[in-house]
Formats: structure tokens, sequence, C-alpha cells
């Protein structure tokens, strides 16, 4: 076969004229018709960068200084801005990695698909429309006639990313760029979208690169792999053969990272038996607050949770499951509507003002995201200094010792102290973010998706520093995440939440078999795995739901009731679910006992974690 | 419109009563410092006190200034805006007879500015950083750099005066051709668009950069949509909100900034009646023309936003 | 805005302008005498006037028919706001005098040399300058249709005394002390006093008639050449020929278009761009402008008008005479003269009466810029080195201009001057004759006796400077009752003498009014009370197109 | 209210100030050398002035260009350069002192808002909107006729009414980075109201306002030509340079120079602030966007 796709020691500069530094050095590959190739690797290692350059795209501030794009007959670097404007969205189209952003807000989304080859000429309008509505029906959108009249807020993430992809396909391309496309989904809706972009490009028979950072989602999509790092190819072959065998050691690094639960486990004997915090029935929200004092939007219904000292307790759940508001009532940023909170036998007040210093020191709270979560206008040094002087009044060669002592707790340099955090690193920043926290000598650290706005190599070290620093101080954490192998690599106990409610509650070991939740099913076995041929394998989501009649105007009602796969006509949709305990010691909120729900699992679950190692 | 259109509407409705609340007694506060009041003011020079003091009873005067506001409060309230002192007629009418030279005068201008700021704006975001947009934004400063009397006066004095092209005089009731009106109007809607258009261009610009910058645009770009097409179908939808709110804050300027214009040009808007009434110590007129360019700051920013809200669906349909 | 000027003018006679006018013009000596003569027929005893004192310019009387009738000007003011009137009694501005003639008639009437002539009245009696009787025309309608009678008369004079009103001149009006209406035509006033003048004062505009017991006075019905077509305060008036005004073929205007524009410059523009006809308050700077345009011409007239230095005598440093007699010589009259007015004025010698006027004495000597010898005063003051501030404003005409060129001359005489300029606004009512340095600006008062009494006297209300003097009160006083015009000139000589040598009051110049207007205006003149023909050229101005 | 519609007027605004940009750098170093310039000027042009500022030299007036008058004579007959050099000296000093009072107020206003409970936020709100709402030549005009015209005066006029524009910008810039995590550390931290606006909100808001600061400087500049149209200004003999224009006004249609120069002085103090300006924010712009 011909190679379709030829890049020939492709480099692009970045920076103003004079100044400029490369961010691509040289990179060369091949692709052949009907191929798919991942570009991999993590964030700064140049892939989409190289992959708008297949389009002869370079974003603001830099330039295609070099090499060959040869896309079919094309050779993209050597024409003008008019003749790409003719061959983007026509032979060679983009699928970009937030659909939210990437479509226009204001304009409806069969309007933005067909607008493309309606431009190139590809066709009538309704000869386009007729076409786009066709991919709708491939791509499993709901209602593919409708769908297209609204306007982007009104779909969902996961839908949005499929129109997108019809929007690439309609002009029948020879090549289809995906960047990330999936990355900002979560897992479960992931999964959907994968299956559909892979249908759509084996039946075209597209060619296409995949940009992506996760080899999960990689090995399920590509032929062909291309690790990239600093702007340069490290390795490249196929697909089985960079999963079994990895040749470079950074390879095999991002593969070992891919999982942490796999090589990270919690330590033992640090629980002690004494509760530290209880929060019982708790619920809150944002909005103005009616007349009972509850607010318009509840984000968290009834929660009750224990942390006993030094557990760690994981929270999953998917994005708006109300994980993130969990710790921000625990912190004190909001007063809950209902129920009380309890920390070490005092109550804990529900707003700041009604804490004391003592409380404030010993609950301390590490964000997500360490770019915003450190001041940039301060000092590392400064950063530090400000909860030591604060509640132990430390100062002087004291303050400086102690300083000294945390940036070694946490791993960094001591000359580390006198840098501004934009000096710092992704993972770097997050350390400091953990020593500020450490500062304090507290009791409870509310970790919030710490691991999350890092590069997978990166995050498993700093939850190897969370665990080494929880055997050390005997500290609790209450770690909210949407990862399920992040959080089964740290806790001890780990609570699932969805749309606001507790759904399962369990010791780290009862997650490892079925009987679940079934909710924690679909989350489960919706994280991609390492090998090829899962995506087509795996449950998760396969098949019909069950039918069910009308729902009983219950706000009680089970909230997983629309996805539920086990679902019952006339109980589900008519009573609420009540809480019971499954044999394992988990506790469920669900109407099906433990037996039923092993019954229905067990068919389907093929695997169990840690297979694939 | 829907519901929550409605529910903002209404809430900036109570915010804009209590805003005007304040304005009032803000100016009540500053005019209460003000020297003389209007019994002196309207018997002038050489009054004597006793005629003063009749005058002061006539009118009220002799209250105390708690009780003349909340008297003439109560008044407003019930939709009587009071009498004008200085001439006895009822202040509405006095306003009455203004506004629409107002609104012509302040129509006029926004006919051509906004327009022009809106091409001047998009033109200097579509070659952002190049020569076109060097040139443009210098020539918006250069036009707001000269003050504002000098614009005119140097206008009138080039363009009526010499040229005798444009009248120098822009309160005409006998307008009958357009051409007629062109050379009435011409030259303060001059001056006004040198004021004006130059902030107007920049947020323009500077609202559809921001745009450009979207990943939107970006997608655009690479499904192969011209420049041009990218500027106007899809980043200016989008940065509706931003411009409407610099051109509302610009238009707000033409209803009480342009004193200056209106003296110049011997034009009868509602900011030279301000000047008199102050100068008059014409209380129940000040507040009335301060009510009145305060609440159509607030509609005019209101009506910003909700141009914001039809201009994205996202808010439209909420 | 900037040259917002609202000083009402009383002007309760005729006398020192008109000769002083008169001399100007190069009018022989003979006739002044004759004029003054018959002034001193009236004012002696009992008299009548009934036209005889204008036959003398009797080429120059207001009659028809020399004109061409039609068309339609448009004239600028100096100064508009909603606060315009129309009622006579309320009137502040230039541009209010202006409005008011055009729609009003008074008794009697200015002519050009500010001799009172007859208007609405057909004839003046009087018996021992107290006892007054007017007889009306009988042929006069108000523009509603109604007849002229005397009730409409005595309500247009009583209504002055009622403080209610808001008359401007209700002081001036104390002294009638009844008004009656003895017949259909005939009303009666009895003075409290004697007063010769009254024919002058009835010319006042204050005092036009209106119809009794009008309450509106936006319609403005009046007996006048032009009625209402429209007016907005603060925004223009226009005037339509009254088709039956009582005086045959006039005017011969068919509409006046009145508006106001604040800002000098723009006035001028609108002038020279052919937007107005007339301007008035043209700053001497703009006269070669518009003299360099074919198509207008300046109109200057000097008036009795002059902005002064006040310096207070009842606080220090006023108090002490060095002090006042070195600001008096640290005025540089030639530099104000040139550098303010660009020539357009007279220097002043500290005293009101105008050069050239009657009863100006010649024999005063000029007080001359000294700063040598104000510096040796101060010195002797024991104050070399104060500093003071000083109050202008550009409501007094030139007075900024004014103070900071004193400024710069006390500086030679190690004398330190703040120079406040405050706004117009309010400045009358609050600075004026308040501080111990401060300016103000007085209108033309043609008479030197109201001249003296209303700013001289020692009890005046506005005795600008606080001066204390008996022996100039004994003088005014005596100077009043004189029927001898020569001992009466002495007196008021000696006034002046008074008043240049010790009061706080130092009059650099006496300013001119300066006029532009369009070639096409035919019948234009310069009046020494004001700019605009003394406010009434409506009646007599044509358009010669 | 819908969040994003309440935030997105000042929050635009913002983002719009900040990305008011983008001109090459050499436009910058123009603006940026006016501006010291006229700095210099203004600090020491009254000593460099070859006659006192109200003395009348010369009899004729509006004179051009002479080696005796470099800028010709003013109205009066007073020579134009030691005008505008005095004059330069109040249109800066009186713009600077006033920019950054209303800055400052503006600001703390907005810091204070942000930390306090809504009904605070709110007050302070409706209070600035109120001012903003009132057109600054009115308020100008009813300050002098009701406290009379100084220095002092003026300054406070130009204060209070850009003191709701600082504080409009400051605070949408304030409540983006109050919602950031490190100020909700800090607040779980324990920490007081005054540390969080001052040492975690203030520091990192301190450039887009001091961006909006040397705009409202521009603004300031014109607010006080068009009072002087008004009447309102320094005293004299002294003239802010929109007096100059003003006062020679007469002189326009002789193409004076002395309108000519202040007016050209205006312009190039506006103009250089705003590259100057500009050019900052760019270079600020691209060296945040860069990390």
């Amino acid at each position: 076969m011909t190679q379709l796709i030829r890049v020939e020691d492709l480099r692009v500069v970045a920076g103003d004229p004079g100044s400029e530094v490369e961010i691509v050095k040289g990179v060369s590959f091949a692709l052949e018709k009907g191929e798919v190739l991942a570009l991999i690797g993590e964030s700064g290692s140049g892939k989409t960068t190289i992959a708008l350059a297949l389009l002869g795209y370079a974003r603001r501030g830099c330039r295609l200084s070099g090499g060959v794009v040869q896309v079919g007959e094309h050779d993209m670097l050597a024409l003008n801005e008019k003749q790409l404007q003719g061959l983007r969205g026509n032979r060679v189209s983009y699928i970009a990695q937030s659909a939210a952003a990437a479509f226009n807000p204001a304009k409806k989304l069969l309007d933005q698909v067909v607008e493309g080859p309606l431009i190139h000429g590809l066709g009538t309008r309704a000869e386009l429309e007729a076409k786009a509505i066709g991919l709708f029906r491939d791509l499993a959108l709901p209602n593919p006639e409708r769908i297209g009249r609204r306007y982007p807020h009104q779909v969902s993430g996961g839908q949005l990313q499929r129109v997108m992809a019809a929007m690439a396909l309609i002009s029948d391309p020879l090549l289809v760029v995906l960047d990330e496309p999936t990355t900002a989904l979560d897992v479960t809706t992931q999964i959907d979208v994968l299956r559909a972009f892979k249908r759509v490009v084996r039946e075209r028979g597209a060619t296409a690169v995949y940009v992506s950072h996760d080899l999960a989602v990689v090995a399920q999509m590509a032929d062909q792999i291309v690790v990239l790092n600093g702007g340069q190819i490290l390795e490249q072959s196929a697909t089985a053969p960079l999963l079994k065998a990895p040749t470079h050691e950074y390879t095999r690094s991002l593969l070992a990272a891919a999982r942490p639960d796999t090589g990270i486990r919690p330590p033992c004997g640090v629980a002690e038996e004494g509760p530290l915090l209880t929060i019982t029935g708790l619920t809150a929200g944002y909005g103005n607050k009616n007349l009972h004092g509850m607010p318009a939007i509840r984000v968290l219904e009834d929660i009750d949770l224990t942390v006993r000292r030094g557990q760690a307790i994981g929270v999953i759940g998917e994005s708006g499951s109300g994980k993130s508001t969990l710790a921000r009532v625990v912190a004190g940023l909001l007063t809950p509507a209902l129920g009380g909170l309890t920390f070490d036998g005092q109550p804990l007040g529900g707003s700041l003002s009604e804490r004391t210093p003592e409380q404030f020191r010993r609950i301390q709270m590490v964000f997500q995201n360490a770019d915003t979560a450190l001041n940039p206008m301060h000092s590392v040094a400064n950063i530090l200094s400000r909860p030591l002087k604060m509640y132990f009044g430390l100062k002087g060669a004291a303050l400086q010792a102690r300083i000294g002592e945390l940036l070694d707790l946490v791993r960094l340099p001591r000359d580390m102290a006198e840098r501004r955090p934009n000096e710092l690193s992704g993972g770097q920043k997050q350390r400091v973010n953990l020593a500020r926290a450490l500062a304090a000598k507290p009791d409870l650290i509310l970790c919030d998706e710490v691991t999350s706005a890092l590069d997978t190599v990166v995050g498993a070290a700093i939850l190897e520093l969370l665990r080494d620093l929880r055997q050390q101080l005997g500290v609790s954490y209450l770690f909210i995440s949407h990862d399920i192998s992040t959080v089964r690599a740290l806790c001890d106990d780990i609570v699932v939440m969805y749309s606001g409610h507790k759904v399962h509650a369990g010791r780290r070991e009862s997650f490892a078999e079925a009987p679940y939740h079934p909710y924690t099913d679909l989350l489960i076995h919706s994280v991609p795995e390492l090998r090829q041929g899962w995506l087509e394998t795996c449950g998760a989501t396969h098949g019909e739901l069950p039918p069910i009649g009308e729902r009983a105007n219950l706000p009680e009602l089970c909230t997983f009731l629309n996805r539920c796969p086990v679902r019952v006509d006339g109980l589900c949709n008519r009573t609420a679910p009540k809480r019971r305990t499954l044999d394992n010691g988990s506790e469920i909120l669900c109407h099906r006992d433990g037996a039923d729900l092993l019954a229905t699992q067990r068919g389907v679950t093929t695997t169990s974690f840690g297979a694939y190692a | 419109m829907n519901s929550h259109t409605l529910w903002l509407i209404c809430r900036r409705f109570g915010a804009g009563v209590v805003t005007l609340l304040i304005v009032s007694m803000v100016v009540f506060a500053i005019t209460a410092v003000l020297p003389g009041d209007a019994a002196q003011q309207s018997l002038g020079q050489f009054a004597t006190p006793e005629q003063v003091a009749a005058l002061r009873l006539k009118l009220g005067l002799d209250q105390p200034g708690v009780l003349r506001y909340l008297h003439w409060l109560m008044n407003l309230l019930t939709g009587d805006m009071g009498q004008s002192v200085s001439n006895a007629m009822p202040v509405g009418e006095l306003m009455a007879g203004r506004v629409p030279n107002t609104l012509m005068l302040a129509g006029a201008t926004a006919l051509v500015s906004v327009p022009l700021a809106l091409i001047l704006g998009i033109g200097s975001a579509m070659g952002r950083g190049g020569r076109i947009d060097s040139c443009l934004s210098f020539i918006t400063l250069a036009m707001v750099a000269v003050p504002e009397f000098l614009v005119a006066t140097l206008a009138v004095l080039i363009f009526a005066v010499n040229l005798g092209w444009l009248s120098a005089l822009s309160y005409a009731t006998d307008i009958t051709s357009p051409l007629q009106f062109l050379r009435t109007y011409a030259l303060p809607v001059m001056t006004l668009c040198c004021v004006i258009v130059a902030q107007m261009a920049r947020m323009t610009r500077a609202a559809v950069i921001d745009q450009l910058d979207s990943p939107y645009v970006e997608m655009a770009r690479l499904k192969g949509v011209s420049p041009i097409r990218i500027v106007l179908r899809h980043a200016l939808p989008n940065a509706i909100g931003p411009i409407a709110n610099a051109i509302a804050l610009s238009l707000s300027y033409l209803l009480g900034g342009v004193v200056i214009v209106e003296t110049i040009f011997n034009y009868p808007g509602i900011a030279s009646l301000m000047v008199d009434a102050v100068t008059n110590r014409d209380m129940a007129l000040v507040q009335a023309c301060t009510m009145l360019f305060c609440a159509a700051y607030l509609a005019l920013v209101l009506l910003a936003d909700l141009c914001a809200i039809l201009s994205n669906p996202r808010l439209r349909n909420q | 805005m900037t040259d917002h000027k609202d000083t009402p003018e009383l002007i309760s006679g005729p006398d020192s302008l008109r000769v002083f006018e008169g001399l100007n013009r190069g009018m022989s000596r003979r006739n002044a005498l004759q004029m003054l003569g018959l002034a001193g027929v009236a004012a002696a005893g009992a008299g009548s006037l009934f036209g005889s004192a204008g036959k003398l310019f009797a080429e120059e009387a207001t009659a028809g028919g020399k004109g061409k009738p039609g068309g339609k000007i448009r004239v600028a003011g100096m100064s508009s706001s909603t606060a315009d009137t129309l009622d006579p009694a309320k009137g502040a501005l230039s541009t209010d005098y202006a409005r008011h003639y055009m729609f009003y008639n008074g008794l009697t009437r200015f002519d050009k040399h500010l001799v009172p002539q007859l208007e609405l009245a057909e004839r003046i009696d009087n018996v021992d300058a107290t006892l007054w009787t007017i007889t009306l025309r009988k042929d006069v309608t108000f523009h509603n249709g109604k007849g002229l009678s005397a009730a409409d008369v005595v309500f247009s004079l009583s209504r002055h005394k009622d403080p209610l009103t808001g008359s401007k001149v209700m002081p001036l009006m104390e002294q009638f002390a009844e008004i009656k209406a003895t017949g259909p035509n005939e009303v009666q006033i009895r003075l409290s006093a004697p007063n010769a003048e009254l024919p002058s004062i009835l010319a006042v505009s204050h005092l036009l008639i209106v119809p009794e017991g009008t309450t509106d006075f936006n319609k403005g019905i009046g007996t006048g050449p032009f009625t209402v077509g429209e007016f907005k305060p603060g925004v223009r008036s226009v005037a339509v020929r009254n088709k039956n005004y009582w005086k045959p073929g006039l005017p011969y205007l068919d509409e006046i278009e009145f508006i106001a524009i604040a800002d000098e410059p723009s006035r001028v523009n609108a002038l020279l761009s052919g937007d107005v006809h007339m301007i008035n308050e043209v700053n001497p700077r703009s006269t070669t402008r518009i003299a360099a345009s074919p198509k207008h011409r300046v109109v200057d007239a000097p008036s009795g008008n002059y902005t002064d230095l006040i310096i207070r005598q009842d606080q220090l440093p006023g108090k002490s005479p060095e002090f006042t007699q070195a600001m008096k010589l640290l005025l540089d009259r030639e530099q104000v003269k040139s550098a303010v007015f660009r020539g357009f004025a007279v220097v002043g010698n500290d005293h009101p009466i105008a050069p050239g006027s009657r009863y100006f004495n010649t024999d005063l000597p000029q007080t001359v810029y000294d700063p040598e010898k104000a510096k040796f005063l101060l010195k002797k003051a024991g104050m070399e080195s104060i500093t003071m501030p000083v109050m202008a404003s550009p409501a007094a005409t030139g007075s900024v201009d004014i103070a900071v060129l004193l400024q710069q001359s006390a500086k030679q005489a190690g004398l330190k001057l703040d120079v406040n300029r405050l706004p117009s606004d309010g400045y009358w009512s609050n600075h004026w004759m308040k501080h111990p340095l401060s300016f103000g600006n007085i209108n033309p008062r043609p008479n030197a006796d109201v001249m003296f009494s209303q700013f001289f006297q020692s009890k005046a209300p506005w005795n600008e400077s606080g001066w204390q003097n008996d022996q100039f009160d004994q003088l005014l006083m005596l100077a009043r009752g004189e029927t001898d015009d020569a001992k009466r000139a002495k007196m008021y000589g000696d006034m002046q003498t008074l008043v240049h040598d010790h009061c706080g009051i130092g009059v650099p110049v006496f300013i001119s009014n300066i006029d532009g207007v369009d070639q096409r205006i035919k019948g234009y003149d310069s009046n020494p009370l004001g700019g605009f023909m003394g406010y009434m050229f409506a009646e007599q101005v044509w358009l010669d197109a | 209210m819908n969040p994003l519609i309440a935030k997105s007027r000042p929050a635009s605004s913002a983002l719009a100030l900040a990305k008011v940009s983008g001109n090459p750098s050499w436009l910058g170093l123009v603006g940026a050398t006016v501006c010291v310039i006229w700095l210099l000027v203004a600090l020491f042009g009254p000593w460099l002035a070859p006659h006192p500022v109200g003395e009348v030299i010369s009899d004729n007036i509006f004179e051009g260009f002479s080696l005796a008058h470099p800028f010709g004579t003013d109205y009066l007959g007073r020579d134009m350069l030691s005008r505008v050099l005095v004059g330069a000296r109040f249109t800066v000093g009186l713009s600077l002192v006033a920019a950054l009072l209303a800055s400052f107020f503006g600001t703390g206003c907005a810091l204070l808002s942000v930390v306090s409970p809504k009904w605070l936020d709110e007050i302070i709100s409706r209070i600035m909107d109120a001012f903003i709402s009132i057109p600054s030549k009115m308020l100008a005009l009813i300050m002098v006729s009701a406290f009379g015209s100084s220095v002092t005066l003026l300054i406070c006029t130009a204060v209070i009414s850009y003191i709701p524009g600082s504080f409009r910008v400051a605070r949408s810039m304030a409540v983006n980075i109050e919602a950031l995590e490190y100020v909700q550390v800090a607040r779980t931290r324990g920490e007081g109201k005054l540390y969080v606006a001052c040492r975690e909100i203030l520091p990192n808001m301190l450039n887009p306002v001091l961006t909006d600061l040397g705009l409202r400087f521009g603004y300031i500049v014109l607010l006080l030509s068009g009072m002087s149209f008004l009447g309102l200004g320094v005293q004299p003999p002294d003239a802010d340079l929109g007096s100059l224009v003003r006062e020679n006004i007469g002189g326009l249609n002789q193409g004076a120079m002395a309108i000519i120069i202040p007016a050209l002085a205006i312009g190039t103090l506006t103009i250089g602030v705003n590259l100057l300006i500009d050019y900052l924010s760019s270079r600020r712009g691209r060296r945040s966007g860069g990390h």
C-alpha cells in the first residue's frame, strides 16, 4: 500500500523572531491509507503541534520552520494560506480536545457541521444536512434528525464530541486528526465515544492520527504508536509490540504510571479506631435558599461519612457527583443546609467564622490545580512561612529550619524556597501545595483531585509521596478523585458518589470483586485497560436498558435510574431505594440485593484489575 | 424572552430604583451645600433681603432640607416631578421639550459612530499587530486626545465659517430636507464621534480578539473558513455582549456628557438644561435631569446585557 | 456659560449719558446746553413733556416708512437659560430685555441719546415733580385685541411693589407712593419725594406695560411690535410681526428668531458663518475677525459700564488709606485698556462717572500707574510684604485678566496677590463685596445721583467698599435738592474727588459695548445703554437682502 | 441572578482592558519617551520658564514664533513657553494625583466589597453605579458651584468621577481572583479579611490596576481640559494645558501658536501615555500567555 501521510523532519519553532525555540525537533513518520496512528506523550511533548502541522497550521506564536508534511498529493508546508483553506475541513479534518469549547456557542450544531463542506462546495445544503444526519445516526447519537438543530450547550459533552466527529467526517477526508478527543470526558462517557469513533473510522476506512496521553485509550484505537517527548520521537512501532515489549525507558515509565494502583498500595495499620471527622445527614448546595433554608440547587443529599484517625477515605464519582462540594463543606467554604459535622468530638462549624483557629490548623485542604492554588506573587518560602507563623508563631532561624524540613518532607530541594510558583513545574507546585498543608501539622488533609491535572508519571510520584507521608505522619486523608485506580492506590475505604448521593461505600478490598452498586460496576468497567481489544469485549453499557414505565413524582427516587442496567420496572421508578449492606461489608443505595447484583455482574465481568500488569 | 430574563429585568429594576434613590440623595446632599438658593438666584444680584425672604416662603425653601427632599420624593412617587422654580413651568414639560433634541443628537451620533467604531475595531482586530492595526489605533487615540471644545470650534471654523458648507448652529426646527439635516447635524455629530468612537473601537477590537483566541475560532480555521467569515460569522456574534456594553457606556455619555457640544452648537438638550438648573438652583429640575441620566445609564446597561443574553443561546434558552 | 452675567440694569435717568453720547458724536456745545436746559425745565417745577425733548433729534425720531418691510432674521444673545422670562419685572439678562422690547411697550422710551421719548404715554404732566399725571394713547391694543387702559398701567406699575412678583426694580419703585387711574386713559402717580427723572424711570424695560391681571407671561401679550410665535426658555423665541402695531409702518421685519450662544467664539462663528444676523457682547479680540469679513461689521459704543477693584474699607488691609491708595496706583490702566480690552475701553479715574459724561470732573488729576509710589505707601502702612487673595470671576467682565495684571504690578511693589478665580455661578450673591479684595461690575447708571446713591452712599446696601463718608452723604442729599445745574455740577465734582481720593474702589476703565452685525441689516445703530441698540433693535432694523 | 451575566460585564471589560493592546514595541518606546519628557517638564518646567507666568511681555497678542518667544505670546501678550512649562506641571500633576487617588480608592472599595458580606458588596456597588451615572462634567459643575474652584476640588472631582470606573475594573478582577484556590486556601487557613484582600488578592491584580491607572490618567487630562471649558480650573495666572487651549481659543482662526502648542501638548501627553500602557499590557499579556 502507498503511504498516504508522510511527515519528514518536521520542525516547529515558537517565540519572537530572533529568540525562537524549537518545540518540534525533526519528527518523521508515515502512515498508510486506512491506518490509525497514535501520537502519545505528556504535556509539552509537541504532540498537538505535530497534529496541527498535518493541517498546515501553527498556533499563534509558532511557526512551521522546516520539513515535509505530505498528505496525499499535497505538500502542506508548501501551500499558501488560500490553498490551505481549501484543503482544511475538506481533505484533512480535525477533531479538537474539548468539543464544548470548539463549537461556536452561538450557532446551531448542524450549521456548524455543514459549514466546512458548504464553503468547499461539496454539495448543496440539503444534501449535506442529510449526510450529516446519517453520520449522526452512525455515531449513535440520540435523535439524529433533531440533534442538529440544537445549540452546543444543549448537548452533553460526549454527544458533542461525536457531533464533532461527524463534522470531521462529513467531507470524507483523506485524513482525520483527533486531538485528545476523550480526555475531557468522564470515563463512563468516554467508552461510548471511543466505540462510536472506532466504528465510524473502521467502517469508512478513514486514515486517522490520534493524539493522546493515555496509553490505554490509544491501545483501543491505534495501529501504530509514536511516543513523543520534548518534541522528539522516542519510540515508534505497531501497537501490540509496543505494549508488550516497550524498548524505551520512557515508554516503560508511561506504562507503569498508567494504572497507579498496580504499583502503589495503601500502607497498613495506620488507621486507628477513633473517629476524627463525622458527617451526619449532610445536605448542601448552591443558590438562593428557600423558606426551609434549602438551597435552590442541591448538590449533596443526606451524606453520612466517618473518617477515622489516620485513615484515608477515597471519594469517587463523575463530574457533577458532588464530591468536590463535600470537600468544600468540610473545609468550611460552603455552609451545609442540613446535617452536622463533628471533628474530634467537637462540633465543627458550618462556616469559617464559626471555627476555632485550632480547627483551622487541624483541617487543611489541597486543591486540584496547583497553578491556581499557589499565589503567583509569593515565593515558596513565603507561602510556607505563613501557616508556620500563624499557627506556631515561628520566627527567624526556626522558621527557616522548618521550611527546610517541609521541603525535605515533600522531596523538594531546599534551594527552591526562594522561587516563585511560575518557576516551578506542575509536579513541584503540587508538592509545595502539599507542603503548605503539612506545615500546619494537620490531622486531616482534604485532597481534591490532586493528581488529575498532572501528567501520569508525575501524578504517580505524588501519590507515592502521599502514601509515604501518611505512613510517616499518621495523617488522615479525604481523597477526592474521578479515577478509581488512583483512589485504590491510596485509600483504605472508598465512597462512590452519584449526583449528590452516596451510592456505595466499602473497604478498598470490596471493590475488587462483585457485587457492586450498579454505578460502581459501570465505573470500574469503563476504565480502559491496557490491552488491545478491550473496547470490543468489555461489558459496560452494552445492550439496551430494561424498559421502565412512568416515574413516580418522588424526589427520593434512585438518581441512577436513567442509566441503570439492572433497574426494575415498578420498583425502581416508583419507590425510593434504601441502604443495604452487602456480604462483603459494603453499603449500597439500591433496590437490588447482593445476590441479584452478583448474578448480573458476574456474567459480564471478565477481568479483574491487575491482570495486565 | 423567558422567565429567567424577566427575573433579571425585575432584579435590575429593583437595583435601579435603589441606585436612583442614592443618586437623588447624593445630588440633594451636594446641592444642599450650594451657596445661595433658588430665591436668591432668581432675584439676582441686587435683590433685597425682604424680596428673597418672601420668595423663599413662596417656594417653600424655608423648610429644612430633609423635609423638602421627602416632599419631593413623595411627589415623585405620585408621578409629579415638581415645578421649576426659575420659570414656574412643570419640570416634566421642560424636560419633554429637551428630551427629543437630546435623543435626536444621540441617535444621529450613534448611527454614525457605532458602525464606524465597529469597522475600525473589527478591522484592527483582523490585522492584529499589523500596520493597519497600529495605524487605526493611532488614529483613534489621536481623535480622543484633542479636547472636545477644540475639535468643535475648529470644525466650525473650517466647515461653517471658512467653507460655509455646514451650519455653525445645530438647532433648527425647520428641517425639511435630508440635506438640511446633514448640514445642521454634521458638525456636532462629527465632534461627538471623535469623542466616543475611539473607546468603542478599542473595546470592539479587544472583544473580537478575545473571541479570535478561542478554540472554536481555531476550529473554524481548521474547517477552512476564510478570515473574514470567521470574524463576521463566528467571532462577532459571540463578541456582541462586551461590544454592546462598550456601546451602552458610550451612548450614556451622549445624554449627559455633551454639555460642551450643546453649548458650542447652541443645541438645546438635556445637558444644558441641567447646567441652567444648577445655576438657577432649580432643585427639582436638577434632580429630574440627574434621575434621567441615571435611569438612561441603567437602562442602556440593562439593554446591553439583554443583547448579550439574546446573542447567546445558552443564556437565551435558560 | 462662562460669561454668565446676571446683572440687572437699573436705569433711572438719562442725563449723564445722553450728553456724553452727544459730545462723543460731535454735537455742538450749544445743542448740548439746549438739551440740558430742557431737562432742567422738566426737573425744575411744574411742566409737561410731550415729545418736545426729542425734537432736537427729529431726523432720528422713530418713524416708519424709510426701511424695507419683510424678512426674517436670527439674532444671538450672550446667554439664556430656563430662567428666561417674558415677565418684564423679572428681566435679568440682555436676552430678556431684548425680548421684552419686542413684545411690550413702555410709557416712555429711550432714544439713542437716552432721552426719554413718549411711547404709550401721550402726555406727561407733573406738579413739583411729585404728582405726575400720565395720559395714555387711545388707539393702542394688546396682542389679544384688548384696548390699552389706565388699569393696565396701574397693574403694570403696582405689581413691582409686591415682593412676590420678584421684581428686579422693587427698590426703585418704593418712591411710587400712589398709583391710581384717574380716568379711562389717565393715570396719576404720587411720588414720596420729588423726582424730575420719572419719565426716564418709566422707560426702564422692567416697567413695560402688560395687560391687567396677567399671570402667565409666557404668551407675551403686550402692545409691542411683535407677537410671540414661540417661546421656549433657554432655547429660543420667535417673534412674529404684529400687523396691528400702533406705530404705522413698523416694524419692518416679519420674524425674529432670538437665541443665545453663551460661548463667545461660537457666537462670533455663528455670525461669520451666516447662521445668525447679529450678536452682542463681542470680545474685543474677536473684532478683527468680524471687521475682516466683508459681510459683517462691528458696532461699538462707549458706555458707562465698568469693572472695579473693590477694597473693603471696613476691614484690613483696606482700612489703611495708604493701602487703598497703593492699590489704585498699582492698576496699570493703559495696560488694562490695551491688553484686556484691546483698546475698546476708556481709562477710568477711580470714580463711577465716565469721561465725557455730564458732571464729569475734568479737573481731577488722573491716577496713573506708579508702582514705586505704591511701594512707598505700602511700606508706610507696614504692609510691604503681605499676601492677599483677590476674588475675580468671569461674572465681572474682564476681572480675571485685570486681576492677573494687577498681580504682576503688585509684585513690583512687593505685594503678593493670589488671584482666586471664582465661577460666575453664585459670584454675586456669595463673593461680591464680601472679601477684602474683590472685583465687581457695574452697568451704566445714566444718572449720577442714582449711581452715587446706590453704590457710594454710606448706608447703601451695595456700598461696594463699605465706605463711610459723612461729607459725601451730605453732598449727595444737597445735590438731589439742588435745582441750579452749575451748583449741582460742582457738588458732583466734589463727590467724584471724594470717591477718587478716599473710597475703596479702583475703576481702571469704562468698557465699550461691541456688537457684530450682518451688513444686510440696516437701521442698526449703537446705544450706550447696552448692545442690540439698547436692546431695542427689533422695531427699528430691517433686512436689505 | 445568573452568575454568568452578573460577571460578564466587568469581567469582559477587564479582559478587554488587558487585550486592548498589541502594538509593536517601537510605538511603546515612543510612548515611554513622550511620558518621560512630560514627566521631566512637569518636574523642572517652572524653573526653566524664561518669564513669570503672568507677566505681559509683549503688546502683540497671538504672536508667532520668534527667538525671544519660541512659542509666541498668548491672548494677553504673555510668553507661551513659560505658560506651557508651568501648565504642564498642573496638568500632569493634577491628573497623576487624581488618577492615583481614584485607583487607590476604587481598588480599595473593590477589595472591600469582594471580601465583605453580600449586602455590603451590594451597597457599595449601588453607590458606585449611582456615581458613574452622574455625568462627570455635571458633577464637576455642581461641586465647583458648591465648594469653589481650587486645586484640591479639581482633584476631588476627578477622583469622585473616576473611582467608580476604577472600582468596576478592580472588582471584576478581584472577584475572579477571589474565586481562585489560593484565596480559598488562605480562607480555610483562617486568615482575616484584611490579609486575604491585601496579601492574597491585591498583588495579583496590581498589573491590570496599573494599566487602568494609566488609562484613567489619560481620561483625567481630558476631563480637566473639558472642565476648563466650563470655567473651572487652576487659579490664574497659572493654567493647566486645557485652560491654555481654552483661553486662547480666540487665536484659532489665525492658527496662533498659543493654541496649537497646548493642544499638541495635551495630544502628545494622552497619546504617549496610551501607547505606553498598550505596550506594557501587551507585554504582560504575552508574558502570562507564555506559561
